[in-house]
């Protein structure tokens, strides 16, 4: 794969194209929902991106940042993403409202190794924010869902009104197809009907899981991922399959402008998804 | 009683207002205020290298940045005996004339001119007058032009160094800049026509002294050796001092500059005034046109004289280039070795005369003096807006007042930044008092007041000279003890300058002497006692400027003592002074 | 390849007419000893007896800010000004071999088409040296070519032995081959020879390269690291001078006026501050010392292991420019366990006694 | 995306007006400016000014008499965005070199003696953040027009730039410039705030630091490394002390403890 040319929506490979906003949606108090398609529609159609993949937005006048994709390949046309106000773009982007245009470019970056999850059970764990690029692939699960064994979605936030898609993955619970768990460490509304703790408290559900033949997607805040490897290794999945998506200053996401290297290795192109392994090798991932 | 002011002084540099108070229909004060607080400049400037103050002396002003350089080059140059080459000196030169066209440029057109056409600002006038603004913008423009390929950047280039310059401007750089001044000639000629032509209003109009440096071989130009004043004198460099005075007043960060007790102008105006028959080519043309009577006494005309002097600046550009290519080497900047001198920089800013003096000990500066040209210009500001005020005021036309003082202080360009330096105060010198005291008595008729309590110690020094002065045969000498005495005085001294006999606390040795402006001390609370209520009153604004103090420093005021013995032989100074004065004098000769 | 002779006294009148269809780029002289390529007119600028550039050629291809769109709310206009017909001469062969990793760099994975096109446009006439006390490039194996040049000049007494290195190269011979003969003597090739081999020995500073990636991996938690951090200007002069170093950034520079702006990128250099920074302000490399970490793993470890040699060319600017002496020549000694003087050890050093005390 | 024009004042406090000259400065750009925003207050340039509530409150100059930290107190009230623009503003200018309150006082009275001002009484100069809370920061002595020009325009677009941390010498180079430090020249280059463009190096001389202090400077490395190169200590202070008001106040705390 490495050294091949990749290809993007142009051939200049920094060059957005113009992607209107459909729709958007405040999913918590600071995370807003994004649904944006090309502005034009036979290249929306042909967008092809796989689950874990990220992709570049600009806005004029303040400049562009990496957004994984929160939305999943097997529905085309239209890419979702959860935007966290953090930094300019951010901020800019909350501003704008539907049918504004913005820059779109990708997707970058390695994804998920759909080939190798083919007739494993699937393992979700999400934290926080880390649910934006693992619902891609979750949804990608469940609209491929014979080509997988088990699915698990394990979901942890700190408090009911911070845990985005809350409401659909309420409705997922009701899928008999998607053992799907959501916590909270804590109910701040009263009204929260599932678990209450850690999200490694929701391992005890899937103790009879095949590890050998399990693919376990980790995406969380930092300190998640000290707990939930510990956890993920005394299930005895191999270090190899435990595979986690991380986060990196980019300006380029096509391995050019050096900001998300660590050792060798270019966040933007060898990754945002590494294994556990690549992690335990590469002192600096984490 | 009542006060009309501009808080804050708009389209001119720097943070600053001005106010006239109004008793019925006689102006009693008019005070040119400068918010813009203290800087200590001068202080900052002491103990650092002659490097670092080439630096940060510029600091002062953004405006007059390359006037503050070149001044102190010249003054540090001097100190310590740099002798740069001529072309060094041409490119220097070439510099200013870029600061010149800026300012100039910026102030009548955008600052100015606004005022005469009825705009709140050049913006707003750019809808009916774009071309003018277009005219001024891109003049300025090219000031900012040249100052930056020469100096580095607009605003405190730093490639000016002692001994030369950082780098020296490429050459076709400098041909651009030639072909740039030569391209512009048809709108520099509009710019002169425009604003010589100008209606300009006759108030206010009275005569003044203008200042400005004299830059010798009969030729215009902005810097020199000496002083040139309008009534012929003339003061080395090294003598700045005798023009300048400064004082401090209580309403401004900005200190105050008499001559021989009178304000005097400095800027365009007077440079054109006191040079004007120098220029030559089409400048020379253009002055002998529009020059007459009104330039030398309307501070108005300060906007003419900035286009005219943008004309000379234009004309003078393609000389100073051809001049500075002729010499193909690139000069090295000149090193020096010498670790101690003093001298001064005599700089013709945009605004006037601009003083540097640097003394330098072990390699650095232990002395430094800067004197700006809006602090020498407060007093004619005050002036200046005294007169409008009080001529409308006579007129009828209270209306008018606060537009016309803002036109006023407008008209000096004045540079608040400049002023607020904030310079040294000079501690008389155990003598000065002496030569001052007789150049005030050689120009006016004052009379003299002593003040004092006979019962508290030294304070009775001032009625102790007093009545000796009397018992010499002084003419008009005033005693404060007696009530009945000092209401016939206020009636038979009205508008007349009196010097006030009295102890004053200044700080310095008792026994000491010093002559004060009667502004500087009576704002200086720490100065006197029980000063302030006796002089408000009666004493109206204009009297009050042209007054005094004539004040010893006493070793105690307690109660029941008699004078001490050192106040006493300062007394029997005073008294020597004043009487050897009396055989010259025709006053006294009426009693012998 | 073929190799063929040029008169000394016809390398101007060569330069004159290979330079007619193509800004010609030579070293010429900044300072009393300090050189910089630069576009040039009047060919008695040019100064070949020059030791390193200030910054590495690089510069000419994508200079340190490059406009790379024009771009208003739909629409991206790419800025290829940059892109014109150059050829480099005189260019020493380390320089030669960093453009040849930066080739490989820019046109991994994805094409970054301000490099390639810039590339593409420019010829590379390279240029024999002799190497001073800071010339690294024997280390590195980078003190002579092997590919990336189009024409590569070696001179001897009287005449230059010029490489063809490439049909494009070829084709500059042929546009006046009567300047060049293919008479190459016996003593010609005496004297190359001669001169090759005592250059060989004239090298003066050396380090084991083979051997820095373990070294690196070993000490990886050494104190050695901690001082360098210490004594770090984080200037960043090292890695802008780096032949080898590409990092940049994008930014967005919007006009007044209009709803469109410029997106300019310009050099970055992972020893500054707030390279590592993501929105939000979390710094990955907030210390100095990982981020010197990071810059020397990239050059002498990680490149090694990927490709089999270091990325570090041994061109010994990072030696010249560093005002602290953190270089690859005192971190590579040190790392091999050798002493070297240098700022940075005698500031420790320093630091260390005002603490005892 | 809304088109009403944002409210902009620019206010001056005490300095050499050389950041409010410099937007002046940009003549080809004046009337896009003044087209592009809406300006209430700018007194070196009009008249016609509002003292109202502002979207954005752009002031120079350091805060040097008690009148002046009123009226900075009151920009802030009516503020949305306070930005300080120049070294005074951002760092308090040359005129905030008397670190110590004594020091100050002792110079202060050898220029104004013990005069008592009647319209504003004196305060040792600061930066306004001193003072009030400042949303972005404009360094330089004065700020740059590329530099106030790129901020401007993204500002009116509710952008504010990216924070650059980047020292003089990174310009510097870009420019193929020589080391001047390196060469034994007293440069300040790395411990200084680039945007200035480098001009000094680029003309041979070596950085003032009049940009200020890069917050996170390597200071004692290069002051050990200047001492090495024989410049004597005093001398050394000053010239880091020279443009870094009163940010550096800590470091030069400690250089004088490490003497004791």
């Amino acid at each position: 794969m490495k050294g091949d040319a990749k290809t993007t929506v142009h051939a200049n490979p920094f060059m957005p194209e113009p992607a209107r906003i459909i729709r958007t949606q405040m999913l918590t108090k600071d995370v807003k929902f994004f649904q944006i398609r090309l502005a034009d529609m036979e290249k929306a159609l042909a967008f092809r991106y796989s689950p874990g993949q990220f992709i570049m937005l600009s806005v004029l006048g303040a400049g562009e940042a990496p957004f994984s994709i929160s939305s999943t390949p097997s529905r085309p046309g239209l890419l979702e993403f959860c935007i966290r106000k953090a930094g300019t773009v951010t901020n800019a982007l909350f501003r704008f409202k539907e049918n504004d245009l913005v820059g779109l470019r990708g997707p970058y970056g390695n994804g998920f190794p759909l080939e190798e999850m083919l007739d494993r059970d699937i393992l979700i764990v999400m934290g926080g924010l880390g649910a934006a690029p693992l619902r891609s692939v979750l949804l990608y699960c469940l609209d491929n869902r014979d080509k997988f064994r088990r699915v698990i979605l394990l979901h942890g936030a700190k408090n009911p009104e911070e845990m985005i898609f809350r409401e659909e993955f309420y409705s997922l619970k009701e899928r008999e197809d998607l053992e799907c768990f959501l916590t909270v460490d804590s109910d701040t509304t009263g009204e929260w009907k599932e678990n209450i703790g850690v999200v490694t408290a929701l391992f005890e559900k899937c103790r009879n899981i095949n590890p050998a033949d399990t693919a376990a997607l980790v995406c969380g805040p930092p300190v998640m991922y000290k707990f939930v490897l510990k956890e993920l290794v005394k299930l005895n999945i191999p270090k190899d399959q435990i595979l986690m998506t991380l986060e990196r200053r980019m300006k380029c996401g096509v391995g050019k402008c050096g900001h998300c290297a660590i050792d060798y290795i270019y966040t933007c192109l060898d990754g945002p998804v590494f294994t556990y392994w690549d992690v335990l090798h590469m002192r600096e991932l984490i | 009683m009542k006060t009309i002011s501009v808080e804050h002084l708009c389209r001119v540099e720097g943070n600053g207002g001005i106010s006239a108070t109004i008793d019925g229909k006689k102006v009693t004060e008019v005070k040119f205020n400068i918010y813009e607080g203290p800087r200590l400049i001068e202080q900052l400037t002491i103990g650092r290298t002659p490097e670092e103050d080439v630096s940060l002396a510029p600091r002062i002003c953004a405006i007059c940045t390359l006037s503050h350089k070149n001044a102190v080059l010249r003054a540090i140059e001097k100190a310590l005996s740099v002798k740069v080459p001529k072309k060094t000196i041409l490119m220097r030169e070439l510099m200013h004339m870029g600061e010149i066209i800026e300012s100039h440029s910026l102030h009548i057109f955008l600052l100015a001119l606004p005022d005469y056409l009825g705009y709140p600002n050049a913006i707003a006038m750019a809808a009916k007058y774009d071309l003018e603004v277009k005219i001024g913008l891109e003049m300025k423009n090219f000031g900012n032009h040249i100052m930056k390929t020469i100096s580095g950047r607009y605003i405190h280039g730093e490639n000016p160094v002692i001994g030369g310059f950082g780098k020296f401007p490429d050459k076709k750089d400098l041909l651009w800049i030639k072909s740039r001044a030569q391209q512009f000639m048809p709108f520099v000629l509009k710019t002169v026509s425009l604003f010589c032509e100008l209606d300009y209003p006759e108030i206010p109009e009275d005569e003044t002294l203008y200042a400005c440096c004299d830059p010798g071989n009969g030729k215009f130009g902005f810097w020199g050796e000496k002083i040139l004043l309008s009534n012929g004198e003339s003061i080395p460099a090294d003598d700045y001092k005798k023009l300048t005075n400064e004082f401090v007043v209580s309403h401004s960060y900005a200190k105050h500059s008499l001559y021989k007790g009178k304000p005097y102008s400095v800027g365009a105006l007077a440079r054109i005034n006191n040079l004007g028959e120098r220029l030559d080519g089409e400048a020379g043309r253009k002055f002998k046109k529009y020059f007459n009577e009104h330039w030398k006494k309307n501070p108005l005309y300060h906007n003419a004289a900035q286009a005219l002097e943008i004309l000379y600046c234009f004309e003078r550009i393609p000389v100073l280039v051809k001049k500075i290519l002729k010499d193909e080497n690139t000069p090295k900047i000149i090193p020096y070795s010498v670790k101690e001198g003093k001298g001064t920089g005599l700089v013709e800013a945009p605004r006037g005369l601009l003083i540097h003096h640097y003394e330098i000990k072990n390699g650095l500066v232990s002395n430094v003096d800067i004197i700006t040209p809006t602090a020498q210009n407060a007093e004619d500001i005050e002036r200046y807006c005294y007169i409008a005020t009080q001529k409308l005021l006579d007129e009828g036309q209270e209306e008018k007042i606060r537009d016309r003082m803002d036109l006023v202080v407008r008209a000096f360009d004045p540079c608040i930044s400049c002023s607020a330096h904030s310079a040294q105060v000079r501690q008389g010198k155990t003598d000065e008092w002496k030569s001052k005291l007789e150049t005030i008595l050689t120009h006016e008729e004052p009379a003299f007041l002593g003040i004092g309590n006979f019962r508290q110690g030294d304070d009775a020094v001032g009625i102790f000279i007093g009545k000796q002065l009397r018992d010499a045969g002084q003419k008009n000498v005033w005693l404060e003890s007696s009530t009945n005495e000092m209401e016939s005085f206020w009636k038979s001294n009205a508008g007349k300058p009196v010097i006030f006999l009295d102890a004053i606390d200044f700080q310095e040795k008792p026994g000491t002497v010093t002559f004060l402006p009667l502004l500087y001390a009576l704002n200086n609370s720490s100065l006197v006692h029980k000063f302030s209520p006796f002089v408000t009153g009666p004493l109206k604004y204009n009297q009050l400027k042209k007054s005094y103090i004539l004040g010893i420093q006493p070793a105690s005021l307690k109660r029941g003592k008699t004078i001490s013995p050192c106040v006493k032989k300062a007394t029997r100074e005073v008294l020597e002074t004043l009487k050897s004065r009396q055989k010259k004098n025709r006053h006294f000769k009426d009693k012998e | 390849m073929r190799i063929v002779k040029l008169k000394k006294e016809n390398l101007f009148p060569f330069l004159e007419v290979i330079s007619k269809e193509a800004d010609l780029w030579a070293p010429v002289k900044k300072y009393e000893d300090k050189h910089v390529f630069k576009a040039v007119e009047d060919f008695s600028e040019i100064d070949l007896d020059y030791q390193r550039t200030i910054i590495p050629p690089r510069r000419i291809l994508l200079p340190p800010k490059t406009n790379m769109f024009e771009a208003t709310q739909n629409t991206y206009k790419e800025d290829f000004s940059n892109v014109s017909k150059k050829i480099i001469f005189g260019i020493h062969a380390c320089d030669v071999n960093a453009l040849v990793i930066m080739d490989r760099f820019y046109n991994f994975a994805y094409d970054d088409p301000y490099y390639t096109r810039a590339r593409e446009n420019t010829l590379i006439l390279g240029y024999s040296c002799w190497p001073d006390e800071h010339c690294l490039c024997k280390s590195t194996n980078t003190h002579i070519v092997t590919e990336g040049y189009d024409l590569f000049f070696s001179k001897l007494d009287t005449h230059y032995l010029v490489w063809i290195g490439s049909s494009q190269g070829d084709d500059l011979i042929r546009k006046q081959p009567s300047l060049f003969n293919e008479d190459i003597s016996d003593k010609d090739i005496q004297t190359y020879l001669n001169w090759q081999k005592e250059r060989e020995d004239a090298f003066q500073a050396e380090i084991d390269f083979i051997d820095m990636p373990d070294l690196i991996e070993l000490k990886y938690n050494d104190p050695l690291w901690e001082e360098l951090g210490k004594a770090c200007l984080a200037c960043g002069s090292c890695t802008n001078v780096c032949p080898t170093c590409n990092c940049y950034n994008v930014y967005d520079k919007p006009i007044l006026g209009k709803n469109a702006s410029k997106i300019v990128r310009c050099w970055d250099a992972c020893t500054l501050e707030n390279y590592s920074e993501v929105a939000g302000g979390e710094n990955f490399r907030e210390n100095r010392a990982d981020r010197l970490k990071l810059w020397y793993t990239h050059k002498l470890q990680a490149y090694i292991s990927k490709y089999g040699k270091p990325a570090c060319v041994g061109c010994g600017r990072c030696i010249v420019s560093c005002p602290v002496d953190i270089n690859v020549l005192t971190v590579g000694k040190t790392l091999s366990g050798e002493k070297v003087d240098a700022f940075w050890k005698r500031f420790n050093l320093q630091v260390k006694k005002e603490v005892r005390k | 995306m809304e088109n009403s024009k944002l409210k902009i004042g620019i206010y001056e406090l005490t300095g050499c007006a050389g950041d409010a000259l410099l937007i002046l400065d940009c003549e080809k750009e004046l009337i896009d400016i003044f087209n592009a925003a809406d300006i209430q207050s700018f007194v070196m340039a009009k008249s016609d000014n509002i003292e109202g509530d502002l979207d954005i409150a752009l002031v120079e100059g350091s805060v040097t008499t008690e009148k002046e930290i009123e009226e900075l107190k009151d920009i802030r009230q009516r503020s949305k965005i306070v930005v300080a623009i120049g070294l005074c503003a951002t760092v308090g200018g040359i005129q905030a070199r008397f670190l110590d309150p004594k020091e100050w006082n002792e110079r202060f009275k050898k220029v104004y003696g013990n005069i008592e001002m009647t319209h504003t009484k004196p305060v040792q100069s600061k930066p306004i953040d001193a003072y009030i809370d400042v949303d972005f920061y404009l360094p330089g002595c004065p700020i740059g027009k590329e530099q106030f020009l790129i901020f401007f325009t993204r500002i009116l677009k509710g952008n504010p730039p990216e924070k650059s941390q980047n020292p003089v010498c990174v310009t510097c180079k870009y420019n193929e410039n020589d080391c001047l430090l390196k060469k034994g020249i007293l440069c300040l280059g790395p411990l200084t705030e680039d945007g200035c463009g480098a001009i000094c190096i680029n003309h041979n001389l070596p950085c003032a630091g009049c940009w200020g202090p890069l917050k996170t400077g390597n200071r004692t490395s290069e002051y050990y490394l200047l001492k090495e190169k024989g410049f004597d200590v005093e001398h050394i202070k000053k010239k880091m002390a020279n443009y870094s008001g009163t940010k550096i106040a800590s470091f030069l705390k400690e250089l004088e403890k490490e003497k004791k």
